[in-house]
């Protein structure tokens, strides 16, 4: 079989040394009760050649994002990834390495996630990121224990314009936290700060989104002063391909900046893995949950790296500690490094750039009302087709084109409605393909 | 080495983006809006950028550098086959709002790995959903909450029982999920103790988490009387299915009793982890707890698969989409490879395990003298007594024979402890150099302690100061402000902390 | 730029540092008159993004053998290729690294060189083999040099079921060499010993192929002693995946094995590149063009390997070097060494056969007459069709299935033949669809 | 480190293959055909393969890893991006018998390419075939023999001129394709000898061999006087392409004079060496010449393309089909990077040549004090005078300081040479490293030469004992036979082949 490493002679061997006489002796402590006496019903043995047929047959039944013209993006976007991500990636030292308890061992992940917290921090304007958390959705609720603790309150406000996944993922940790939820309805596409302001009184936190769900921009600052005054703490849920345009979380005012970094550096993969990122002021060092690395010397005076504060981890806090994660997305956040490396902060800012300046392009070029007019977006905007959005998109579809996300999935009203993304590897040929099947 | 933002030199670039022709360029943001400083990324070209990192990865030690008995952690083989597949551009690229006739290849991937892992388990009913074996611990404790609240039984079913053996992140998410821990000892063969058991269960119980085989590699004897403790008394059972790997084909957890399993893909059903993840912690339960799981479900209709959200009495989502989709190619096409030969696997874990154990155990003190499943724990408690030799000095020894240590300090009831698991993926030559090494450094350890305390040698640091570490916090680059660690004082030794787990 | 790394900064410092103040100013020695004072007309400078589009609508516009059921043999071969020699042969350090001139940098490659030199003496039966010649034709070329050095005849000898490429390498290269070609012609698919004897008169080599380029089986322990009779040295063209199940050229009297070894380890790439491997008897060993890496040990006596036997080389040997190579295959053969070293024995001995079982099973199924009926053959074998080969092809091509490749290219009379090869890729049911479109 | 057939356990296995059902096994061969003994190939498991090979490549250094300056063989940084559209399925997996009709974006491709070399070398047409840049010299001169041949010239033009620095590659060739040597000698300057050349240019001539900036990294000032000599007795001019880094956009070889040129795809246009290949070899000729070019030419008629096998006057075949296609994709993805601005490549290519130069005179003896392109030759002649330090010893100390060493002792005509081309890709910070390390390098040959005497440091291995390699030439593992070499006298040190070229 593929994956075995021992003949029959090892076998043999090895159940003498041990003093047993079949490989069936060794299980002696497994009732008989509980045995499972038949094969597992799971085929044949397949051959590698026999894997790959067989997998590439089921990939082909999908239509990739390079088969069609897609502008699917709401909350996880095609941007482009260099080749150099995957050819680091690879690389079995990295790939199959597990988490660095051993530091004399692990320099390589250790620096590399250091590097990472670094540009997170600089992304967001914060002092301090954990090594990865679990995806855009799961870092949110992350922040709402953070702010629990921090603020002893008990009650969180998200506000509408945020991605309804990572609101129902707060949702669905809240009772567990013992928190209770309340949400800011959106006023044409952004939230108002006097509406937030109000809710937000005696409130944990205040999670928005910059942009928001539906490509909007905020008011991001008159938000997390809003939240500040209410003295629950800002939550900023940012776009990382935004940062090189979008100002900082940390500059205005935010306490906590979280995110889905798929953007930066993960293929869309039907949605994982990726990583969130989540970083926070200096105060919330210590309530940060995750893996954290630390800067150090060695017994010689080296600088080295080491998982750090560790004291408020699971494997030693136990039912104390800030979260219960300890498997996380390493090898995601580090395609984020890497990629982030890649475009440095010019290319970061010309890709924001070119994005919102394809977006703006298709809002005049497309020909179809904004169902948020005047809005600021970013590289994402809603428009509405007149008819079932579900209609267009089997149309458009038909023609080698995916012209978005239906909105009415998640939000009333919008039945007619779909969420336009913009990215890099779109063309202007593209946006014309689009008006062609819309103006249909 | 450097850090890269040390090598960054103003004006260098590696990333070149597509300028379109004749495309009006964005117009100026609202001043709060834009941003003020650009974030200091480091600036390089594209070769300096590979060999930062290439350089970084040696400094690594992978699976692929050399054995790993990381115990509890299941550092097998990560076949390169799985990492094709995963590349294929039919899921690598596909969109996770791509429409679900366009996306039927990677749905049916989820049902058939939904439906293998449920033959594997015993149970009804999975989820793929929750992103590595902690957040399928919480999933599973929500699900418990959600029956017992639909059963109006919520309000007094406050307590879960963890065995005192069980790992850290069991006792995090009993309180993540808003429930009240109460600890069980384990009694002198290893199992948990019936006796404190029976004073611990009663009406008030959620259920049970339960690692079998335990953290030490046991498999408890009487858990046909466990399982039927808490079924007496309306709790429900709950397997954390780390150590899977021992009893794939042998003993499945629904047999045993079990009402919810997490499994961690990234263990049993190899996955590389990557410097600490991804991994995936799918969830599997029986009929009558389906109705809460996490949407969407994958279901089928015929030859047809889509994804259901109506599921009214769902707990909701505990992450995006509907899983981590890459890590499910990879260990599906691993259980593929295996079929139904998978209970070989789990033989040759335990046959490894065994034989390291025989070959080891008069050596170091074997705290449980039993067989052990797909890993055992040994103590270096008499190594530190009689020569100040402690676990960690053997860990950083063996590093000097070119193997990765196995977890130490874990479980916590064991002192000194060494956690070894080898996994099937091991040959009996690579078994027998381990075994070697760690006779001979026991054997050091008495005749030249001093090369173990200054143990590892020729590696890129030597041990590290964990103390000033975490109290210094530095956690990123200050640029022109970072400080100088190795001009301050060393910070005393501190007592160690479990590391592998 | 995408690969500039000065900065116009850096520039500035280091013409200063030169002494001269312009870029221009470096390039003073060359005369006006041959200086090229305009852009050169390549186009714009593309993004990485832009070059994979570009280069992926090229590639859309192939048909690989993952798209049709491809029948195509003919000396390159669609066999599996497992994951693992990409992944290894992808890392930095084997794939960026140049000749191992500095064996203390190399021992990677050298050590493998080494262990790939031993593979090839295994499979071939020989004493010393070369780290790699280009591909299966020019190690030909490379064959008769040596015969015509060792023999000191000048005239080759090659049987007409030699892979046509081959030989018209081989006439290539001759006058060259100051050497003449003679061919010897196939009787109903092999050789006849007996001619090939007479032709062998003061040869200096004889070349055949085995299994043939028909597929056929020669009776290559009988060539191989006319051409010993005869005192030319005979030399067998080997495919590497035969060599589980056919005798070793060095077995049945060789004094050289050649062979392309694309079938084991190289994707099919258009044609290359790929690895020709040349093995010979001791005797050549000082004779033999190309590197070849020795054993030897250090200054503390730790073994270790280096390129050796280096005064038959053109940089030391100069106009009398035994070849004038330096440039090879190494990755390619490299590629070849991890694919065989997971084969095994075994796996050779079993890929074999299935490709032969294969085959055989083809030529029942197929239902249409053999060319060469009665002759025993490994994984490929010809048919008529009855009617002109392109003709077949065209319609076959239109139902998704390639049935081989049109031997009219390269004989008379066989413009209604078709030359079929089965590798392990192929299943029954895709032999059954070659039936069908056959028939029809 | 072990063999990998030092590692093999019989029964050992890594591959699996399919076992289509109901075929039926294949008939036994008859017994002179049937292998008699199986080959010794290795049995290991898969997971033990990926470590051998893993840890093989951690024994070898690359441009990913760090400063290759290896003379005349333009180790640029290979992009990532093009190994990326090299494995694209359309390519990689495309048959080279497959029909026309189903390759044209191949075929396109390779058009596109031939264009991109033609304007670049300002010749009229192209061949891709030659394997390399050796095969691309033979191709040349084959091709000068047919043109002489169709002449009636063939039989007294005998002659090919080759210059003493020419790279041992040029005489090779000249002989394997039948032409007699005449060597002409370098003037004081480093240009070739125009009264040497003048006695032995005649009609016995068939051509020059010229590599352009020379090997010893200067253009030559005569370049079209030379040019007009051989052409006035009717001779051709061989442009041997190596250099062509120093030029692309500056000065075209077409325009230079020369007939033939060979390109080396692998050193100009960026290939992954891959521990000595592969490359790619390509000839581009002046108009009068295409007729002989080697067959099939790769036609278009509109937007449709084809293999031209029509060609009567064709030399032939000199290696399979069209060439190393995937070495094509590789350089026409790095073309289409640069564009227009290719010319920038060679400028920063001159540029960083010189300003190592530059830093780099005062500490050793510049042979030819001139401006350099690309590279740039020195010699450790005084140091060796002086200290008995030999290039080799300089080579072999810059391991110690993590860089390759350059190419040494080569060209032949300066003694004690080291040969560096930085190429364009590396930073000022990279070259200022090496540039301080070759000084600090020269200074410890004065003050602490057994330093580097006994360089390098803390290799897997230290100096090897080639003298012993050769005369043992034990070149292939012998199992149970295999000699023990440590145990054989060491050989007594010899003079140094050139290493690097
Ligand atoms: C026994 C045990 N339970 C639970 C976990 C948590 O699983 P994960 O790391 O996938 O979150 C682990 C591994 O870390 C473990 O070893
Ligand atoms: C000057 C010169 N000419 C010719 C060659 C031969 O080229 P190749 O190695 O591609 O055969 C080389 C490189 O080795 C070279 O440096």
């Amino acid at each position: 079989m593929t994956y075995v490493s021992l003949t029959d002679a090892d076998r043999e061997e090895m159940l003498e040394t041990i003093g047993v006489t079949s490989v069936d002796e060794l299980f002696q402590d497994v009732p008989r009760g509980v045995r499972f006496d038949r094969a597992l019903d799971l085929g044949n043995p397949l051959a590698e050649q026999e894997i790959v047929e067989r997998l590439e047959a089921l990939a082909a039944r999908n239509t990739p994002a390079g088969e069609e013209i897609s502008f699917l993006g709401a909350g996880v976007y095609d941007h482009y990834i260099p080749a150099i991500v995957d050819a680091i990636l690879q690389r079995g030292e990295f790939l199959t390495a597990y988490t660095p308890y051993q530091p004399e061992l692990s320099q390589g992940v250790l620096q590399a996630l250091f590097e990472y917290q670094t540009v997170i921090c600089e992304l967001t304007g914060m002092d301090v990121s954990n090594a990865s958390g679990y995806d855009g959705t799961t870092v949110a609720a992350d922040a709402c224990y953070i702010a629990k603790h921090a603020t002893g309150r008990t009650k969180v406000v998200l506000a509408e314009s945020l991605n309804p996944q990572v609101r129902q993922v707060v949702r669905t940790y809240a009772p567990g936290f013992g928190l209770e939820v309340v949400d800011v309805l959106h006023r044409d596409g952004i939230t108002d700060p006097d509406e937030l302001r109000a809710a937000a009184e005696g409130a944990a936190c205040v999670i928005f989104q910059q942009p928001n769900f539906f490509g909007c921009l905020e008011q991001a600052p008159d938000l997390a002063a809003a939240a500040n005054d209410a003295g629950a703490l800002a939550v900023a849920h940012v776009d990382p391909i935004s940062l090189g345009v979008l100002e900082a979380p940390g500059a205005y005012g935010c306490a906590i900046a979280i995110g889905e970094g798929q953007g930066a550096g993960n293929p869309l993969s039907f949605g994982g893995p990726h990583y969130g990122f989540l970083a926070a002021r200096e105060e919330f060092t210590r309530r940060m949950p995750g893996r954290i690395v630390g800067e150090t010397t060695d017994v010689a005076g080296e600088r080295g790296y080491v998982l750090t504060l560790q004291t408020r981890e699971q494997h030693i806090r136990r039912e104390k500690a800030t979260s219960n994660i300890t498997t996380n997305q390493t090898l995601l956040a580090l395609g984020g490094l890497i990629n982030l490396c890649w475009l440095g902060p010019q290319g970061l800012r010309e890709l924001g750039e070119t994005c919102m300046a394809l977006a703006e392009h298709a809002k005049d070029r497309l020909g179809v009302p904004l169902v948020f007019p005047g809005r600021t977006t970013f590289k994402e905007f809603a428009i509405r087709v007149g008819r079932p959005a579900q209609d267009v998109m089997r149309e458009a579809r038909k023609q080698g084109i995916h012209p978005g996300y239906p909105l009415g999935r998640d939000y009333e009203g919008l039945d007619d409605a779909l969420l336009v993304a913009l990215t890099e590897r779109r063309t202007l040929g593209d946006i014309d393909a689009l008006a062609e099947v819309l103006s249909a | 080495m450097k850090l890269i933002f040390e090598k960054s030199r103003a004006g260098r670039r590696a990333a070149r983006l597509p300028q379109p022709a004749n495309l009006a360029p964005a117009p100026e943001l609202p001043a709060g809006l834009r941003r003020a400083d650009p974030p200091r990324l480091p600036e390089l070209p594209e070769n300096e950028i590979v060999r930062h990192f290439t350089e970084l990865t040696t400094r690594n030690f992978g699976i692929d550098t050399g054995f790993y008995p990381l115990g509890s952690c299941t550092m097998k083989y990560n076949p390169r086959v799985n990492e094709r597949v995963a590349a294929l551009p039919g899921f690598r690229d596909l969109h996770p709002h791509q429409d679900e006739d366009a996306s039927q290849g990677a749905l049916e991937l989820m049902h058939d790995l939904q439906e293998m892992l449920a033959e594997i388990t015993a149970l009804d009913a999975v989820s793929l959903q929750p992103a590595a074996g902690s957040q399928g611990e919480l999933t599973g404790l929500m699900l418990m909450r959600a029956f017992f609240a639909d059963r109006g039984e919520a309000d007094w079913r406050r307590k879960v029982v963890v065995a005192d053996t069980a790992h850290g992140t069991n006792p995090a998410s009993v309180t993540m999920a808003g429930y009240e821990l109460v600890k069980v000892e384990t009694d002198p063969r290893g199992n948990i103790d019936l006796d404190d058991l029976r004073t611990k269960v009663d009406e008030e119980t959620a259920g049970l988490m339960l690692t079998n085989p335990s953290t030490l590699g046991l498999f408890d004897e009487h858990i046909e009387e466990i399982a039927r403790m808490f079924h007496e008394v309306g709790g429900l059972l709950y397997y954390d299915g780390a150590n899977l790997n021992a009893v794939c084909g042998i003993s499945r957890p629904g047999d045993m009793g079990f009402d919810i399993v997490h499994i961690n893909l990234h263990k049993t059903f190899s996955q590389p982890h990557g410097g600490g993840g991804p991994g995936g912690g799918p969830i599997a339960v029986r009929r009558q707890l389906e109705p809460y799981l996490p949407v969407p479900a994958v279901a089928r209709d015929g030859k047809r698969f889509r994804l259901d959200y109506d599921r009214p009495k769902s707990i909701g989502k505990v992450r995006a989409f509907t899983g981590p989709f890459g890590v499910f190619v990879r260990s599906y096409a691993f259980i593929l490879a295996w079929g139904r030969e998978l209970k070989t696997m789990s033989e040759d874990a335990v046959l490894n395990a065994n034989y390291l154990l025989a070959r080891l155990k008069g050596a170091y003190e074997l705290p449980f003298d039993r067989l052990c499943m797909h890993e055992f724990v040994l103590s270096a408690r008499g190594l530190k007594r009689e020569h100040g030799i402690t676990a960690l000095d053997v860990a950083k020894r063996l590093m000097d024979y070119g193997f990765h240590p196995p977890t130490i300090y874990f479980p916590l009831i064991v002192p000194e402890a060494l956690m070894i698991e080898p996994t099937e993926t091991e040959t009996k030559e690579t078994l027998d150099a381990f075994a070697d090494a760690m006779l001979a450094i026991a054997r050091e350890a008495a005749e030249q302690p001093e090369r173990l305390k200054e143990a590892p040698h020729g590696r890129p640091v030597q041990r590290l100061d964990e103390v000033k570490a975490a109290r210094r916090a530095v956690v990123r680059y200050r640029f022109e402000e970072h400080p100088d660690l190795a001009a301050e004082p060393a910070a005393p030794a501190a007592t160690e902390a479990p590391k592998g787990v």
